[in-house]
């Protein structure tokens, strides 16, 4: 599926919660189902900055593709990025650095998910966008 | 005269906001150590001043110029008297208490040498621990910390074995924004006086709960912000004793400070203006009188038993939640409660009960050496004002439950 | 769609103040200078944040932290943008011109070296003089000063001789507060560059008349204060590039400028967070973006033009004057008219006139150099708005002529 | 004639106008008759800070009265002094400690007399009440 395909398929299963209880609670089940990333790679270098909550991302490119493996110390943090990483990873880099991020408004995250400082939502999106950059150049 | 009884319905009526509903739900706002907020009283300062009186002060022959003068000069005198300092010159407007501690921090530049020792305590605001370790490294002198018990209080006994001839300067808060200990800060200034060194007190979260006294601290330097006190944003209160104040150099160069200019050389205006370069925040020191008017209008004593009992409800409380965690259990603090619940994240709790319009603080606070302490990231804080009431703490409690529900 | 006709009627009902009676008459606010008046839609932002919005920023988890939080970086976006800055990061708010000032001129103590050369104006606001002397005093940096001709504007080939490499840092302002001279300063910039210095200029006179594009100046800092551009008291603007901006040293100690604090080491936020500690004026900036749409929607191209009809009309009444003086009569100035009569105090002129409701300035304006230049204790200044009228300056004109009266 | 007599002269004589401008002409006419100050006393020491024009004042001791000379360059400031002069000058310096000073409200000058920071009028006052303050302790 391409980004935006995926995205759509979000925006709809987020369409069918009746009120914010429903979508914690799946935001919070999906914290807990997410990639773990290996924890070597659980490093300082690899914490975006910006959010309350600690948060590690790393990406791999295998096959041309990135994946992208995460972990939160705060549960909603961890179910937020795990909604990112199903949009974009196992992607290419230039599908990731071309790909719009507007469903993240749809589907009320912004509304409802409010950050600290420059906003940790935005600093999660601009770092996976980052890390396509990176792999795109090398 | 006041009256004595404590009318809430009408005391909330006095805060427009209060009445706010967010995401659908009546706001709940339990985060008053960040800022308070603000009495229709003093919005309504701030409407009349841009509508009847806003004018340039001390430079204009002016009527506005004067009255706005006079305005400004009035809040001064009335923070004075508040603080009951000896002279309207020991009171210097800044920006905020970030701005105030920097400014006195600033002055000590030419006061330290290498080696020299100045004294913190653990339980620091960033504001009142950073400009003095930029101090250090411009100077050399050394920074000491006044270590902390597992109440959340600082450890006198350690203190008083800090202290010595080399220590110029002790900078301690008043109350704890963390965790609301209150300091013995009349102990803290004396002791340190007997080494001849000079104290401020950051009292940004005790201006809004009682009274202070600058004289009976024999307080060398006090400090706080208009925004914490149910003023505006961006005010911020120096209290400095006119004998320090001379001493230290101005920090910002500018119009209003000075005396003569030339290219060659420059003289300083006198005392308080020395102090304030530039056009300063006029309707805000004004509308800052009127908070201060707003708040001894009600007594300081009654906002104090109000919030004890506040404290006290919710303390109890929220004691009843399973694996609660409360940090800092002082006999002696104010209205705000620091906690955790289990190994939840502060964070994911915040998320959900702002969901329920409850408004409190989560993480740092701007104090990581206290996180550090106890070894967590950070805390649920809620913060109380006397406006606030037992229903509230009621929903919090409920919201909590919800929250704790939805994250195990 | 913007309307093309000026409509004063309409655009003076925006102002509440400028219906006041003074000592019973009509008040003639002619000291725009010093600080401009504030629109209805300002003042009213200021309300609605107190009574909807207030809430520490950036710090909190909760919902009205975020939506202020919001507003505030917005408005930093609106700044951005009208002074077409290429990031955000590059827009910092202070307290005012005089705090901007200070910040940048703090952050060249570890650039300058004793002996290294800085470069002001003779036609400065002091607060563009006292903190580059107190940089003086730290670095031993030796100040040259570009003098200035009858006319009152700089001699630009005397510019060229001080530029040398050893120049490090040039400050000038756009608009010169005492004379209202334009100074040319893409030229004075693109010099100042050829020999690698870095350029401050001073725009608190130039933001309220026109357009500033920083990327086609190409200037390296450029502040002022809203308080100037129909905006509140106590916020200013300091826009500066981010390569600069990366360079020089956070100048205040805080929360919010922060990323890690212990007691041994400190590591500084990222911009533009690093210069903003504390609890910043966040009603106030918020309020200066909603002057800023103000100014914007009217259009500064017709501000200009109706300043610039004011201006004419002004200066040729005045100079019916029997022994006027006007001070500065570059064929480039803004709406401001520096002047004497014969050998009157300027004090009496103001204080008789001002019983008529007239407001304008008497005195140095804070620019003693330029007032030692032309070998006066001050001047009368009158500094006019585009909410100004021909009336008014009739109104000014019959006043003076009262006075002259009374006082020959 | 006791510095309250004189003051209360001054008030009804200020009260015998119509309007600011008959006032400020008396003001004016009082500033050209000012007790000159001499020159040797009109110096960087004997200036009065705080006012937006220049004004120096000199007090003597003769007979264990004290009298007052100043001037300005202004010529309302002159007037003003020459008003605090005659309330002032020509009494003993306990006198002129005690004295009260509301008659300037009294008069309306501290309404019309705008003056810039720390007001000059006040300042003046101060440094009658200093001079008196000196002379009594010598
Ligand atoms: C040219 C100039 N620079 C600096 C300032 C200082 O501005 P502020 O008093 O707002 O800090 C002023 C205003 O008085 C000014 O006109
Ligand atoms: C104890 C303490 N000190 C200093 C500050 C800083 O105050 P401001 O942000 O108003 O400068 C605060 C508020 O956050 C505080 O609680």
């Amino acid at each position: 599926m391409t980004i935006e395909q995926i995205q759509n398929e979000i925006i709809s299963e987020f369409d069918m919660f009746n009120d914010w209880t429903e979508k914690y609670e799946y935001i919070i089940d999906l914290g807990k189902s997410l990639p773990v990333i290996k924890t070597q790679y659980k490093t300082q270098e690899n914490i975006i900055r910006g959010c309350q909550s600690k948060v590690w991302l790393y990406a791999e490119n295998i096959d041309n593709k990135l994946i992208f493996t995460a972990d939160s110390d705060a549960i909603i943090t961890k179910g937020i990025i795990a909604i990112l990483i199903r949009a974009f990873s196992n992607q290419s880099a230039e599908e990731i650095i071309n790909a719009k991020t507007d469903f993240v408004e749809k589907i009320g995250l912004k509304e409802h998910l409010s950050q600290t400082r420059a906003n940790g939502l935005s600093s999660m999106i601009k770092q996976i966008k980052l890390y396509a950059v990176a792999y795109s150049t090398k | 005269m006041k009256n004595t009884a404590f009318n809430i319905t009408s005391i909330r009526n006095d805060f427009p906001i209060l009445n706010l509903k967010v995401n659908g739900k009546q706001l709940v706002y339990l985060d008053n150590a960040a800022t308070t907020q603000t009495p229709k009283v003093v919005i309504d300062s701030i409407v009349s001043y841009y509508s009847k009186l806003n004018a340039n002060i001390h430079r204009g022959a002016h009527y506005l110029s004067q009255k706005a003068t006079e305005a400004y000069e009035d809040a001064r005198k009335k923070f004075q008297k508040h603080l009951n300092a000896q002279s309207s010159n020991e009171i210097i407007f800044t920006s905020g208490t970030t701005h105030s501690i920097n400014l006195v921090a600033n002055g000590f530049i030419n006061l330290l040498n290498s080696g020299d020792e100045i004294i913190v305590s653990h339980l620091e605001h960033h504001s009142n621990i950073v400009p003095w370790q930029m101090l250090c490294k411009k100077t050399g002198a050394i920074m000491r910390v006044i270590p902390m018990n597992e109440k959340g209080e600082l450890i006198f006994s350690e203190y008083e074995k800090l202290l010595s001839n080399k220590t110029k300067v002790v900078f301690v808060n008043h109350v704890s924004n963390a965790l609301g200990t209150i300091n013995p800060i009349k102990e803290i200034i004396s002791k340190a006086h007997e080494f001849g060194a000079a104290v401020l007190i950051d009292g940004a979260q005790a201006l809004p709960h009682f009274k202070i006294d600058v004289i009976d601290l024999d307080v060398d330097f006090y400090v706080g912000s208009a925004h914490k006190i149910y003023g505006p944003t961006g005010v911020g209160i120096l209290y400095g004793k006119e004998k320090w104040l001379n001493k230290i150099p101005p920090y910002q160069g500018g119009g209003e400070m000075i005396d003569e200019v030339t290219f060659e050389k420059t003289t300083y205006a006198k005392l308080p203006n020395k102090f304030e370069a530039g056009t300063p925040n006029i309707a805000g020191v004004i509308a800052s009188a009127v908070a201060l008017d707003y708040i001894n209008k009600i007594g300081l004593e009654k906002i104090e038993k109000r919030e004890a009992e506040l404290l006290d409800y919710a303390t109890k409380k929220l004691l009843e939640i399973d694996e609660i965690k409360i940090y800092g259990d002082s006999s002696n603090k104010t209205s705000v409660i620091s906690f955790n619940i289990g190994s939840i994240h502060p964070y994911d709790i915040g998320s959900i009960i702002d969901n329920e319009g409850i408004a409190v603080r989560t993480g740092h606070h701007c104090a990581q050496p206290i996180m550090d302490y106890f070894n967590i990231s950070g805390t649920i804080r809620i913060s109380m004002s006397f406006y606030n009431t037992i229903e509230e703490i009621d929903s919090l409690i409920n919201s909590i439950m919800v929250a704790k529900k939805m994250l195990s």
